[in-house]
């Protein structure tokens, strides 16, 4: 998993092809989120703070020990607080989630983006926000099927979690990762996590007491280089309204699939039309005739 | 402005008031950038163009402010000719008949007033198309403003938006290639404000009529 | 903490109660659920409130603030009428065998043990005593000795453990200590807890049966570990929870081994470590008993605190303490080098005797009541910390003089611009108060010791920002200027001043290892290890207490770190965290007192033949080739015991096994933990209602020490405590956390809010008889209303961070109203902490 | 760090060519590099002042300890070889940047006169020598020798010291020492409470 040469295999608003695709045999790196044994100490909220140097903002008391409403442009990493009420027996849980940029398979950000280069994808799969190249135009928060890319009012720029390239680059862990106490986080190649979530999960059943517990991977972003192990796993939207089914949205799609060669061959095709029309028909008048009427006023 | 100034002398009428031909090229000029940093970020093919407009992150900032002067634009438009837009009995004639219009044979044309059939056509398509940009634009202007939940207005922004635009290229490219390389005149007319008589009686015989029967007597 | 950090690895089972380690001790927490993942351990978590640690436990009771000894003296009974205990352990290794003397009476109809004195409201303790038996274990009758009352005033000599116990091994003697458990606590049946606790029955039950699971069918294997805080020192019989839940696992055999053990929480880096020095009035370093004026001589102080040994006759007893002059003579000498001699009794005068209570709260009221006149304040923000913050700002009014050592603008050196303070008040205020800059922990090098008892040498990084200075030069200049004076001008007393050592290289700024060098202690002769022939030359650092004497020879700061800087080096900054038993002991990561032993009373982890109870678990064992005992931990134990030879393996007692009966002057309100209600309680005590306070709590008098009751509409009970996001009243002052928890708050259950009709962010106010507390409402499911006694009773809860000065507090965006302005001065009998947690208020929209 | 060495990839777009007649950079560089920001700083071992766990922590500073720097704190981080935290830490312990580089930290010695209505600032010498002066005066007006009962207590009750909880032993030591030799018995320490 060495990231000694961290190549591109996806770019936004890119023509042509991608450099780095294909070159390289490489691991894709994956955060594993067991939110059964996450204690919303946010030790990662302040890590990821702390490693990027984000400035901090202001909050206000909001009758939850969840730091603030949702993530910021300067606050990358939040642990979702929710109360829960169990229907089998009327026990209360605290669901403690982190939520972040999933870094998914397939991103909409990066599928929404049309800024060359201002998200990437590495071959390990990190999807990485490139502020210098980013133009401001906030479609990625319209991709991102999560809610995690935060515009920066001031500079127009938008960011969120890049999942510390620059550690995971140098062949240290996420910020975020080595922070927690309770080993609720864990990082490593998506196989690993994968296997080593599904452990666990298996144990939640077995031994206590948690028959839905399971694995989140949707597979409507073509799976994410972020999973969590969930008590239910059948209902992912009580950890904070964790969406069920993610997908890039549909218009999305539409708008950069068929759309775009429709408008494409729509405009070169009436180019080429308008072209041919005016060879085979030419001007309705000549023009010296619109010029010099023929007749007195 | 009264149809009896609009005969100038040496055989030629005044088609476009100085206020409707400044209108016309501040949406132009409005349009051609938006058309141009809208492409853009339409096509990674063509994001060099929002390069050498000055880099995108500028376009990305510029655009929606043009798209409000196009907008303001469009409405002085729909101000001044909206009542001469409504569809009329000659035109559902001319669209019948547009492929004679199609192919040079306007003489088998209806008589069209100061607008015909597909320039009425364009006002509107232009008009609500820019109704719908200025809509969606907002939203996409400001993405983050939009509440998570109705994160649905973001979804259909970006559909209609392109769509629309797509649309108003598609008039655009009708209106360059009439005005500039079809009939010729019109371009002069946007820029001088008057035609021939010729073009008048040629394309508009409805419209000509309308303004010899006010006043036979050129100004001088 | 017994065990450790790490150990909790090891357990199968964790009873989490009066802590709350996943919001306190998060990096701690980590090893309990690594035991989840990796033993597939159960959790047990009973709390005030639904805690984040409740948040990942199997099973979580909600229970009154204060009702601890009712739930825990629930479970024992639980576990004595479910046979779920550890019979050999409890035989061979606790006192349940041993017989108590007749006279003794338990406090089941008048709510008081014998002795009691309502008047003085202490207790006469010779009948909390054992019978002497013969050499069978009979009981033998009392010798009538004659006191003879020293003609100097002096008290009479204090009545003795007998030196051969009456024992009976069948445990049937109904005056044996185990019937008297099993008889003290058949009164707290399941209804009787739930009456109390708050707890349901059913819950409760099912919460006694998952603990006591590990001795199911007499399996010795499993080990269970109890965790705890300061939710159960912070009440008037805080000490008597903590031996309740001792006792338990006594009774379950669980202490002393790899996963078991009762495992105090400290709250903070060093209070372990200030514990261990002493930096408290009752003790010396080392946890010597510190002398009282009727110790006229080292030899009568030494013969007081020197315990006998005192067990069963065939049985053998280490009695540790019984080495008291080693470590006192060798302490006098760190402390006065040559000026303490035989000849003068080590320099006994020159330290002061304690004969009353100095303690934190009496300190505040000595000073409030004009006797304390001068204040030392580092890092110590008595105003915030409180309790009754009020007064002790009253207090600080009328001291002459307070330096306060910070590295923050604290609300202590503030109080004279308390809110609520006029200018006029202000210039009345006579108190001088000097504020020094001092340096924070990244500039400072030393040790602190860990809750796991690891002294840890920590590196200063970077040099201290403006005038600041570091601590210990303060502290040093301080001194040597005053011993300056008094060379001028002897004034009172002048000798401990004069001769105290203070020869460190640098005396205005002694470097922190050359202090520990002598906290470790050295030898001023050459010396020999009979046993290994290990040698030593005059002026050596010693490698261990043993080698420490009681002829002057040996000089030693405190004999529980000695073996922490050798001649090998400073031990506590080793770095191998090697760990090849597995168990998570890193026998050479740091240094743990006593002896870099890592689990407590280890021996106890062996059976009788000194086989290890859970061979997967092996710490120490008997080696029978080489008659040794050894182990992967270091044996808490006399290493050539021979198991036959029965030494018991709580070898600090002088019984050598564990105190399920603690005799005599163990503690000051009784040999079993009784439930008492909180001084402030919404009901009367269920057990006793005639006695419903601990009988031997006083309460102070001063103006501003009142206490509420529900008669005066104070119903509400209240608990203190702390965030995971802030730490005391220290992080108001760091951005990070005030943006984490930006403002103070109070957690309200849901039902009383809507009661109120307040909403979540409203705000409220919190008063009790002695001030009130304004914050905004977290209105909450995880504190649920509940049915104390038979009546609705709510819990509220206060987390304590917030003061009147700090980032917030200066942003204005606080009342301004430190929490401590609620709780009471009122403390636990045996520690003297005050009682924080489980006190009266009323709760009213503000 | 070497951007070169690292291998990202940057890649001249279409339009390349246009870059010297427009003047336009037009060559975006894909991953923009981020360095490690504390791959050259030094590391010093420390323990996390806040709960009795003892996290072991890292505190980076700039420069390499050569003589000409002044450290300054721009990471710290978890000691991964403790055995205790392995590198983790609590939000307080991820946070000690913020409290060593403090604006709110004293930086100088003060005092608030009696009756006084502000802080005013006072040199060390002076601040020590005061606080000197009034130990021996508050100790020689109340120093109690004999209880009484007539026997020897040798204790001075009217000067109180309280300590904090991140002092460290050997501070706590010094304090025991100086502290009883004055006769202290008002010695008090956060572990009480």
């Amino acid at each position: 998993m060495s990231q000694a040469t961290l190549r591109v295999q996806k770019i936004s608003g890119h023509a042509g092809s991608v450099p780095g695709e294909d070159t390289q045999r490489e691991y894709t790196v994956c955060k594993l989120i067991d939110t059964t044994t996450c204690i919303g100490c946010k030790a990662c909220e302040v890590a990821c703070m702390e490693w990027n140097d984000l400035p901090f903002g202001e909050t206000v008391f909001d009758n939850t020990y969840q730091t603030m409403p949702e993530t910021r442009w300067n606050y990358w990493n939040l642990i979702l607080f929710n109360e829960h009420v169990r229907e089998e027996d009327g026990s209360l849980m605290w669901l403690m989630r982190k939520n972040q940029c999933m870094h998914c398979a397939e991103p909409g950000c990066l599928a929404a983006c049309p800024a060359d280069g201002a998200i990437i994808q590495y071959t390990n799969g990190i999807v990485d926000f490139q502020q210098a190249n980013c133009i401001g135009c906030g479609y990625c928060i319209t991709g991102c099927p999560f809610d995690i890319p935060k515009m920066n009012p001031k500079t127009h720029r938008v960011f969120k979690c890049t999942l510390c390239t620059d550690r995971v680059s140098e062949g240290l862990e996420p910020a975020c990762i080595k922070s927690c106490p309770t080993g609720c986080l864990h990082f490593g190649t998506k196989d690993d996590m994968l296997d080593l979530a599904g452990k666990r999960a298996k144990q939640l059943r077995e031994h206590s007491h948690f028959p839905n517990a399971g694995v989140y991977d949707p597979p409507g972003v073509g799976g994410t280089g972020v999973i969590y192990v969930l008590h239910d796993a059948t209902k992912p939207e009580i950890y904070g309204g964790l969406p069920k089914d993610p997908h890039v949205p549909w218009t999305v799609k539409l708008w950069k699939g068929p759309l775009k060669w429709l408008g494409n061959v729509a405009m070169v095709g009436g180019l080429i039309g308008l072209f041919v029309h005016y060879l085979r028909y030419g001007p309705k008048a000549r023009e010296e005739e619109d010029i010099n009427p023929g007749g007195k006023p | 402005m009264s149809t009896s100034e609009q005969i100038i002398p040496h055989g030629h009428v005044l088609r476009y008031a100085l206020k409707e031909r400044l209108t016309h090229w501040v949406a132009a000029v409005a349009y051609l950038y938006l058309l141009a940093t809208g492409l853009a970020f339409w096509s990674p093919w063509l994001f060099w163009v929002a390069v050498i407009l000055g880099g995108a992150p500028v376009s990305r900032m510029l655009h929606p402010w043009a798209g409000l002067i196009f907008f303001a634009a469009v409405w002085n438009m729909y101000v001044m000719w909206a009542p001469q837009m409504k569809h009329t009995d000659v035109d559902k004639a001319w669209w019948k008949a547009v492929r004679y219009y199609s192919t040079n044979q306007d003489d088998k044309m209806p008589p069209a007033g100061r607008y015909n059939a597909g320039q009425k056509f364009l006002f509107w398509g232009f008009f609500w198309s820019a109704v719908a940009l200025l809509a969606t634009g907002v939203v996409l202007w400001f993405p983050e403003y939009i509440p998570w939940n109705l994160r649905f207005l973001r979804y259909i922004s970006v559909l209609i938006h392109p769509a629309a635009a797509l649309f108003t290229v598609g008039l655009f490219l009708i209106h360059v290639y009439m005005g500039v390389f079809a009939e010729r005149g019109a371009f002069g007319s946007v820029i001088r404000g008057d035609v021939s008589i010729a073009f008048a009686k040629r394309y508009h015989p409805g419209w000509y009529k309308e303004i010899v029967g006010q006043s036979s007597t050129p100004r001088k | 903490m017994t065990n450790g950090w790490v150990d909790i690895k090891n357990t199968d089972m964790m009873l989490i109660m009066g802590g709350n380690p996943a919001e306190n001790h998060p990096c701690g927490f980590k090893w309990a659920i690594e035991a989840k993942r990796n033993r597939n351990a159960k959790m047990i978590v009973v709390d005030p409130r639904f805690t984040r640690t409740a948040s990942v436990a199997d099973l979580f009771c909600q229970i009154r603030a204060g009702a601890d000894i009712a739930f825990l003296g629930g479970v024992i009974r639980y576990a004595i009428e479910n046979n779920r205990i550890a019979k050999d352990y409890l035989l061979n290794y606790t006192n349940a065998a041993f017989i108590v003397k007749d006279g003794f009476k338990l406090p089941e109809a008048d709510g008081v043990f014998s002795g009691f004195d309502a008047k003085s409201q202490t207790y006469e303790k010779s009948s909390w005593n054992y019978a002497g038996g013969d050499a069978s274990g009979k009981p033998v009758p009392e010798a009538h000795a004659t006191v003879a009352h020293p003609s100097n005033g002096a008290p009479p000599p204090a009545p003795a453990l007998p030196e051969k116990v009456a024992y009976d091994f069948s445990l049937q003697n109904p005056n044996c200590v185990f019937q008297l458990l099993k008889k003290h606590y058949s009164r707290y049946t399941p209804e009787m807890v739930e009456r109390i606790t708050g707890i349901p029955k059913d819950q409760f039950e099912k919460a006694a049966d998952l603990f006591t699971s590990v001795r199911k069918n007499g399996d010795m294997k499993k080990a269970a570990t109890i965790i705890y805080a300061v939710g159960w020192t912070h009440h008037t019989f805080g000490t008597q929870i903590i031996r309740t839940a001792a006792m338990l696992q006594l009774l379950l055999g669980n202490v002393g081994r790899a996963g078991g053990g009762v495992n105090a929480l400290r709250g903070h880096s060093n209070i372990q470590g200030a514990t261990d020095m002493a930096g408290i009035f009752d003790n010396l370093p080392g946890y010597l008993k510190v002398p009282t004026p009727a110790d006229i001589s080292f030899e009568a102080w030494a013969k007081r605190v020197t315990p006998k040994p005192a067990k069963p006759g065939k049985w053998d007893s280490f009695n540790y303490w019984g080495n008291t002059p080693k470590f006192a003579v060798s302490f006098l000498k760190a402390m006065y080098g040559d000026a303490a001699t035989k000849q003068n009794d080590w320099a006994f005068e020159y330290l002061p005797k304690v004969d009353r209570n100095y303690s934190w709260v009496y300190l505040w009221d000595n000073m409030y009541n004009g006797i304390l006149k001068g204040l030392f304040a580092f890092g110590m923000n008595g105003v915030a910390i409180g309790p009754d913050s009020r007064k002790n700002i009253e207090a600080l009014k009328k001291a002459d003089w307070l330096v306060v050592g910070e590295i923050y603008p604290d609300e202590t050196s503030e109080f004279w611009k308390s809110p609520g303070i006029t200018t006029d008040e202000m210039k009345r205020i006579q108190t001088t108060v000097y504020r020094l800059p001092c340096a924070g922990f990244a500039e400072k090098d030393g040790t602190f010791t860990n809750s796991a008892r690891w002294l840890q040498w920590k590196n200063a990084a970077l040099p201290m920002p403006g005038d600041c200075r570091l601590d210990q030069a303060i502290v040093a200049q301080i001194f040597l200027k005053v011993r300056e004076l008094y060379k001028k001008d002897p004034g009172k007393f002048p000798d401990p001043v004069l001769k105290l050592t203070w020869n460190y290289t640098d005396p205005s700024n002694p470097s922190l290892a050359e202090v520990l060098k002598e906290i470790n202690g050295k030898t001023f002769v050459d010396a020999e290890d009979p046993a290994t022939k290990v040698q030593l030359k005059a002026g050596q650092q010693v490698p261990g207490f043993a080698w420490l004497k009681d002829d002057g020879t040996t000089a030693c700061g405190n004999w529980i770190y000695c073996g922490s800087y050798t001649e090998a080096g400073n031990l506590t900054a080793r770095r191998d965290a090697g760990d090849p038993s597995g168990l998570g002991i890193h026998q050479n990561w740091a240094w743990s007192w006593p002896a870099n032993r890592r689990v407590l009373y280890n021996r106890a982890s062996c059976d009788g033949d000194g086989k290890p109870w859970d061979p997967t678990r092996r710490q120490v064992w008997w080696n029978e080739s080489t008659q040794k005992w050894v182990g992967n931990d270091v044996p808490d134990f006399k290493v050539d015991s021979k198991p036959k030879d029965h030494m018991g393996p709580f070898i600090m007692n002088p019984e050598g096994v564990g105190r399920i009966f603690a005799p005599l002057g163990a503690f000051a309100d009784g040999p079993f933990p009784e439930f008492y209600e909180p001084i402030e309680s919404p009901i009367d005590n269920p057990l006793h209602p005639q006695q419903t306070h601990n009988p031997v709590v006083k309460r102070f008098k001063t103006p501003d020490d009142k206490y509420g009751t529900p008669k005066d509409g104070y119903t509400v009970v209240c608990t203190t405590y702390r965030l995971t996001e802030h730490y005391h009243y220290w992080t108001k002052n760091n951005p990070m956390n005030v943006q984490l928890v930006p403002e103070p708050f109070v957690e309200i259950p849901v039902e009383m809010a809507e009661e109120m009709g307040l909403r979540g962010g409203e705000k409220l106010k919190v008063s009790s008889v002695r001030g009130s507390y304004i914050a905004k409402a977290m209105v909450t499911k995880r504190i649920k209303q509940m049915m104390i006694d038979g009546k609705k009773t709510y819990q509220i809860g206060i987390p304590i961070h917030w003061g009147y000065r700090g980032i917030a507090e200066d942003e204005g965006k606080t009342a301004l109203t430190p929490a401590n302005l609620l709780s009471p001065t009122v403390v636990d009998p045996n520690a003297y902490t005050p009682e924080f947690k489980g006190f009266l208020v009323k709760v009213e929209r503000a | 760090m070497n951007p070169t060495r690292r291998d990202f990839f940057k890649i001249t777009t279409v339009g390349g060519a246009a870059a010297a007649v427009f003047g336009f950079d037009l060559k975006p560089a894909f991953a923009q590099l981020r360095t490690l920001k504390i791959a050259r700083a030094s590391e010093t071992r420390s323990t996390c002042p806040y709960c009795s766990v003892s996290c072991g922590v890292i505190i980076y500073t700039i420069g390499d300890r050569a003589k000409n720097v002044t450290p300054q704190v721009v990471h710290v981080e978890g000691d991964p070889d403790h055995p205790i935290n392995r590198g983790t830490l609590c939000p307080k312990g991820a946070s000690l940047e913020q409290d060593i580089l403090n604006e709110r930290r004293l930086l100088k010695p003060q005092v608030r006169r009696p009756g006084g209505t502000d802080w005013e600032d006072i040199s060390w010498d002076d601040a020590l020598n005061e606080i000197a002066a009034k130990v021996k005066k508050t100790r020689d007006d109340t120093f109690i020798e004999r209880d009484a009962a007539g026997h020897t207590v040798n204790r001075c009750e009217s000067i109180a010291w309280t300590g904090g909880c991140t002092d460290t032993n050997e501070f706590n030591y010094l304090v025991v020492k100086s502290m009883r030799a004055l006769g202290v018995v008002h010695l008090e320490n956060q572990a009480r409470v």
